[in-house]
């Protein structure tokens, strides 16, 4: 345990919300859209856990990631039910075609 | 009964009754052979609200009559109920049960509306709690609630393309703005150590860059949901594609909530430095010109009036940003009196369109968006919904002698008030804005009292009775208000000053 | 060392799923960076979020993503996104760089081990109101899904043949 | 015994229970709408003329509504009863001219619904000393005169012009509300009276602030430069509105507000000079404007734009008398002219003037008070209009006002009666229209019309018991009474009056003469083009809101209604915030 981790786990930290970030930006297929919230999600459980730790509370930051666990995966099941239903009635996962909304 | 019963109750008294509420009702649609009965679910969702509404009631006895803050805990996790959160439980209720009620028509013939119930109760209790949470993360949790609540209502016409595209924008905009609070809530408590709000509060003496980045990640994740500009994209779509009754909720409360997470977050970090304040103003500014500049062209009313909602938001803003940085008391309050108007105005606004879209489109089984010119002449036909709409636009547009008028000209005097130049220049650039926004407002009222209706008017259906009782009252309340604003200081001065004693140096 | 690995890991696995064409490996990507993570909590002492981690985190999430991929199925769908990519790019990085300049060079927390109470204790006595508010959530989740998927329309014109 | 403080309550609390009354019937009843509105406004009319004898000076009502809004209290001193009479007893007579005029129109109950509405918060506006409540009602008249020039709704001209005035004067209303924002700021009361008496209590930045804000918010109400072009377009309204609103009462608000604090912004560098240049190019521009205008209200919309030009310019050259003087007369004469139009143009069914022409004969009665009201307009002798101006060019001459713009005002008196002239011959003489069916006019009409001519007539003979009113109770105003023989001395011995009555009789006989002019009138051809055109203001107002509306149609494109355009803008705006919390750190 020494800075070294700590630098390490934040970047990973850091790269996750990266790339998650990325994938919402420029992906068109919605369940990937979600594939890349889930990423973001996993950089937030981490840094809750790391801060946890680092502050000598682990298991407040581990009961903190276990809720936004459960949160994340209630939304990703919503997401993932919205996503079957907009397959379901538009027959189409491309963002293109659920841009009808705009102005 | 017992403060603490009560207060324990009020939290958790919605979420039971939630899963009553889907049972019972499940089970109805499930026995029951004879299609017309109606289900006993939106009664037993009335008499959940109500319910609430009386623990509401014990507590705030309870916290008039001891004249202290009410604090709770749950294990570690600590609640204080003080002035906003009286306002917000007792708006949230306010709007609730009248939706509740205007629900009954609207998605009467909707099968499984005992989701919709279920769901709008939880939503409810949600915005309750975190009204009055002190833990940091709690809060991401009760806010974490009402959006998962919220998606399907925003989402409940699962048939229709446009409602289901709302439903996946608000969910994965809200949703990345959720991640971005935890990660600010992890670095704010990377520094501190604590997530008691006002342990927090405390221990704070500098700003670090910790809780700059944390603050600043936490604006932007709970901006999403307040629909600050440029993060308001989702809100146009969800508030015109819901059914109407959430539509209300969502403009009236929901961004409002937002708004109060945010500045219950940002007490926490408030001696970190005054930048929170001049942050929201900015924001604020930004809101009020967007806002007002895409409603001027817009063809669909509900839209349009999702729009003004992101005008006001910043009337909302600027008042709490002056609130934060400058001390100003009174914009605070303004502010606050403005978030119970624009709750009741916009509430108003959005009922009576949806009268109109239901009685033209929803109730012979068309989708269609309400558009300006449905309206034409629609007072010949509807003249209470016609003038209920002329009063919340007109009110919005903050002529006098309307509630919007008294709001916005209570938080312009505070904002007044700072004797600040740039203060001053800002309350000109409001007044501006509520100007320009008459440029919408006033040719909607026109096209209602056009001799010649349009045809869809003549073949609207007759409104029903669950629909006008809602509408009454909120069109009594809006004008109610403008004529007597004092009559709800003992609501907007406490938490007012429970915003200031939170910021204040 | 090890931690240096599974933080390539890590981010190898969640670009792959961005980037891989297929959803469906896609999906299998992201169990591998959920496992990864999880492992990579087990280093710094949370062995107990790492053990739900891994069971929700890769295994559950993993086989609803499989799930919703098989009933929506897969789709080719153009890999041109609507934003240039290297926009994207560049203002991703911008704010990670932005977060990172002001937090890494502060980041000197050492990892403390001392313990606090349980994490049983914890989740289920002092942070009970979190504890509440998942099953509340998991309820209206539950019935937003039951609202989505089932198709209680056609349910009901069912019935009404039936009766009929 | 008569009290003032029921008279006062009920003065504006009638109108509007009227007004809930009236709404409340229905359209059904149509002839009892008529009586309603008509019993309500007259009760109205009574309890202000009953003021008169039982005012006293002070605060006579006061209600406290808490500390962001001040004392809602109501003074009656001479200034705003004045008013108040004004308004109620013409919006009486206009009420019972709308019974023949507007019979058989359709929602009828929103037409005097919102005419008694306005009634009674005209009457607030001028009696109360809260500069919020003052605020307030201010834009519930705004309201209901967007409301009544929008009335027939399916025209999309009135629609657009009742948005106009709206907008506009809501832009100035603006000045009003910053002022009063400022007072609050810096006192933390809203008390005119406290405040024009003290003026001295503000920094004097702030005090400027304030002068120029007001001055804003009066030009926009009262249809001044730059504001003018609202009051044109406003004329879309029925007639009787045109009169009551747009000629007798409201637009005279902006004067009043002027008036009222002139003692507190005397002294504010600047403030009297720019409010005599825009009354100045108001009375110029809309003067000329009314010379080529075709349409009959048209002309009198600018006459009153012109009118009002004088009564601003009164106030910045010192004579408050001389304006509210002004302002009595001008609501008399022109409420008679809007109201004898109107039932000229309900007889004939145009507005243009081109296509009327020799209706004296058929209209005698219309014909003989139009030409009333048109010599009090112009400023002849007796008539009421002849002494009020003469008193304000008198005013114009005191110590310390510039010359040029007295010699300016002197050329509009005589444009003044070079339109009016014209106006009168293309309607009443001249040669006769062929295919005109001509309507008579109704009793109603004529029960209206009467007082008012006999007023125009008659008014001037009130200088004693108004001035002294004024004097007695304006204390800070410092006004002198003066009774009959004094307005004597002043006007008929002044050589002003002389010169003033020579330009005046020289812009008649320029009508009689023109053909022998025809070479002054190639000249001043470019100059009427510019004029038919507004100077140019319609195109800036055009400018703006076609500017404004371009942007939100850009904007709009900014919404793409696609998710990862939405998300890319929650990026930026977090790369935006870091960036500035950075910098600002």
């Amino acid at each position: 345990m020494n800075i070294s981790t700590s630098m390490i786990v934040l970047t990973a930290v850091m790269g996750l919300f990266g790339i998650g970030l990325y994938c919402l930006l420029i992906t068109r297929n919605l369940i990937r859209v979600l594939v890349g919230l889930q990423i973001m999600v996993k950089g937030a459980m981490l840094v809750l856990v790391f801060v946890g730790q680092s502050q000598g509370q682990p298991s407040l930051g581990q009961s903190m990631a276990l809720t936004v666990i459960v949160a994340d995966t209630i939304v990703a099941v919503v997401g993932l039910a919205l996503a079957v239903q907009v397959k379901r009635s538009i027959g189409t996962l491309d963002i293109a075609d659920i841009s009808k909304l705009k102005r | 009964m017992d403060v603490n019963t009560a207060f324990s109750w009020l939290l958790i008294f919605p979420m039971i009754s939630s899963a009553v509420i889907y049972l019972v009702g499940r089970t109805f649609s499930r026995s029951v052979k004879i299609e017309n009965r109606t289900n006993p679910a939106r009664w037993l969702a009335l008499l959940a609200l109500l319910v609430t509404g009386v623990f509401l009631y014990f507590v705030i006895k309870n916290v008039f009559s001891t004249g202290q803050t009410h604090y709770q805990n749950f294990g570690e996790v600590w609640f204080r109920f003080d002035g906003i959160s009286l306002l917000l439980s007792l708006l949230v209720l306010v709007l609730g049960i009248l939706v509740t009620i205007y629900s009954f028509t609207y998605v009467g013939k909707e099968p499984g509306e005992e989701k919709f119930y279920a769901l709008l109760v939880i939503m409810i209790g949600a915005i309750n709690g975190l009204g009055c949470a002190l833990d940091l993360f709690n809060l991401w949790v009760w806010f974490e609630v009402m959006t998962i609540s919220s998606i399907v209502l925003v989402a409940f016409y699962k048939d229709q393309a446009a409602s289901l595209e709302a439903g996946v924008k608000y969910l994965i905009q809200s949703a990345t703005g959720s991640v971005m609070v935890v990660l600010g809530i992890a670095l704010i408590f990377l520094e501190t150590g604590t997530l008691n709000i006002e342990t927090l509060r405390m221990s704070i003496s500098s700003p670090t860059p910790f809780l700059i980045i944390g603050g600043a990640l936490m604006v932007i994740g709970f901006g999403v949901k307040i629909a600050m500009v440029p993060l308001h994209t989702w809100l146009p779509d969800a508030h015109s594609q819901a059914p109407s009754g959430i539509s209300a909720m969502l403009s009236g409360v929901v961004i409002e909530v937002g708004l109060i997470a945010l500045l219950r977050a940002l007490g926490g970090i408030a001696l970190s430095g005054g930048r929170w304040g001049y942050l929201l103003i900015g924001f604020g500014v930004l809101n009020m010109i967007v806002g007002n500049l895409l409603a001027l062209r817009q063809k669909e009313v509900k839209r349009m009036l999702a729009y003004s909602s992101l005008s006001h938001v910043g009337y909302m803003l600027l008042g709490f940003g002056v609130l934060i940085s400058l001390n100003g008391l009174m914009a605070g309050v303004g502010a606050i009196f403005h978030l119970i108007t624009h709750g009741l105005m916009k509430s108003l606004a959005f009922l009576a369109a949806g009268v109109f879209l239901y009685n033209f489109h929803i109730s012979k089984g068309s989708h269609k968006p309400l558009i300006l010119d449905d309206l034409n002449g629609a007072s010949r036909k509807y003249p209470f919904t016609a003038f209920a709409f002329s009063i919340a636009l007109l009110s919005l547009g903050g002529l006098p002698p309307l509630a919007g008028f008294m709001s916005k000209w209570q938080l312009l005097a505070g904002v007044a008030q700072t004797q600040n130049t740039i203060m001053i220049v800002l309350v000109v650039f409001a007044g501006l804005m509520s100007v320009l926004s008459l440029g919408y407002y006033a040719p909607l009222v026109n096209r209602m009292y056009r001799k010649e209706p349009a045809a869809i008017v003549m073949e609207g259906e007759p409104v029903s009775i669950w629909m006008y009782i809602p509408m009454v009252i909120l069109t009594l309340a809006v004008v109610v208000l403008g004529f007597v604003p004092s009559i709800l200081y003992w609501l907007t001065g406490p938490a007012g000053y429970s915003l200031f004693i939170f910021f204040g140096q | 060392m090890l931690h240096f690995i599974i933080l390539v890991g890590i981010l190898f696995c969640a670009y792959q799923a961005v980037r891989d064409k297929r959803l469906l490996v896609s999906a299998i990507w992201l169990a591998g960076t959920s496992a990864l993570v999880a492992i990579m909590m087990y280093l710094i002492g949370a062995y107990q979020i790492a053990v739900i981690e891994l069971s929700v985190g890769a295994g559950l999430v993993t086989v609803l993503f499989v799930f919703a991929i098989n009933i929506a199925g897969d789709e080719p769908i153009p890999n041109l996104s609507f934003i240039p990519k290297w926009l994207a790019r560049i203002f991703t990085v911008v704010a990670i760089v932005l977060i990172g300049w002001q937090l890494l060079p502060l980041l000197d927390f050492p990892i403390i081990l001392n313990q606090d109470a349980g994490f049983q204790q914890l989740v289920w006595e002092n942070r009970k109101a979190d504890l509440y508010l998942q099953v509340v959530m998991i309820f209206a989740g539950v019935i937003s899904m039951l609202r989505l998927l089932t198709d209680e329309y056609q349910i009901r014109n069912l019935r009404k043949e039936i009766q009929e | 015994m008569l009290q003032i403080e029921p008279l006062v309550i009920i003065t504006i609390l009638v109108p509007w229970i009227g007004a809930l009354v009236v709404w409340l019937i229905g359209d059904r009843h149509e002839k009892i709408q008529h009586v309603c509105a008509v019993v309500f406004s007259t009760t109205a009319a009574i309890s202000s003329i009953a003021m008169l004898w039982v005012y006293r000076s002070g605060t006579v009502l006061s209600f406290s509504m808490g500390s962001s809004y001040g004392n809602f209290s109501f003074v009656t001193d001479g200034l705003g009863l004045f008013l108040a009479t004004v308004a109620t007893v013409i919006g009486a007579l206009t009420i019972i001219f709308s019974v023949d005029y507007m019979r058989g129109s359709a929602q009828l109950g929103r037409y005097y619904s919102f005419v008694l509405f306005f009634i009674g918060a005209m009457v607030g506006l001028v009696l109360t000393s809260n500069l919020l409540l003052m605020f307030i009602f201010w834009e519930i008249t705004a309201l209901c005169s967007y409301a009544l020039i929008s009335f027939y709704n399916d025209d999309p001209k009135a629609v657009s012009g009742g948005i106009k005035a709206l907008i506009i004067t809501q832009v100035g209303g603006l000045g009003l509300l910053l002022a009063a924002a400022l007072m609050y700021a810096y006192t933390g009361s809203f008390d005119i009276n406290i405040f024009i008496s003290n003026p001295s209590l503000f920094p004097s930045n702030i005090l400027g602030v304030m002068a120029f804000g007001m001055l804003i918010a009066a030009a926009a109400k009262s249809a001044q430069f730059p504001f003018q072009t609202w009051l044109p377009d406003a004329m879309e309204a029925p007639s009787p509105i045109s009169a009551l609103i747009h000629a007798a009462t409201m637009v005279n608000a902006g004067v009043y507000l002027l008036a009222r604090f002139y003692p507190a912004f005397k002294d504010v560098p600047g403030w009297t000079l720019s409010v005599m240049i825009v009354g100045m190019l108001s009375a110029l521009m809309a003067a000329l404007m009314a010379l080529v205008a075709n349409d009959l209200k048209r002309v009198l919309a600018y006459s009153t734009v012109s009118q009002l030009g004088y009564m601003v310019y009164a106030v910045g050259a010192g004579g408050i008398l001389a304006s509210q003087f002004h302002l009595f007369s001008h609501s008399v004469f022109k409420a008679l002219l809007f109201l004898a139009a109107g039932a000229v143009i309900h007889s004939v069914g145009t507005r243009d003037m081109r296509e009327m022409g020799g209706l004296g004969k058929e209209l005698p009665f219309a014909r003989t008070v139009f030409i009333i009201g048109s010599l009090a307009l112009a400023g002849i002798p007796i008539l009421n209009g002849f002494w009020s101006k003469e008193l304000i060019l008198e005013a114009g001459l005191e110590h310390g006002n510039p010359i040029w713009i007295y010699v300016v005002m002197l050329i509009v008196a005589g444009l003044t009666a070079l339109y009016t002239i014209r106006c009168v011959w293309m309607v009443f003489y001249g040669e006769k229209k062929q295919g005109q069916h001509i309507h008579p006019i109704g009793r109603n009409m004529k029960i209206a019309l009467t007082p008012l001519a006999i007023g125009a007539l008659t008014t001037w003979i009130l200088i004693g018991p108004f001035s002294k009113m004024m004097s007695l109770s304006l204390p800070v105003h410092f006004i002198q009474e003066i009774d009959l023989g004094q307005l004597f001395n002043h006007v008929v011995f002044a050589p002003a009056t002389w010169i003033a009555l020579a330009v005046i009789a020289l812009g008649i006989m320029t009508w009689f003469g023109k053909p022998a002019l025809s070479g002054i009138q190639e000249i001043l051809k470019p100059i009427a083009g510019i004029a038919q055109e507004s100077f140019g203001f319609e195109r800036i107002n055009k400018f703006i809101v076609d500017a404004t509306q371009g942007m939100g149609e850009n904007l709009r494109t900014t919404q793409t209604g696609k998710l990862n355009w939405n998300v890319f803008y929650i990026l930026v705006a977090l790369v935006v915030v870091f960036a500035v919390l950075m910098i600002g750190a």
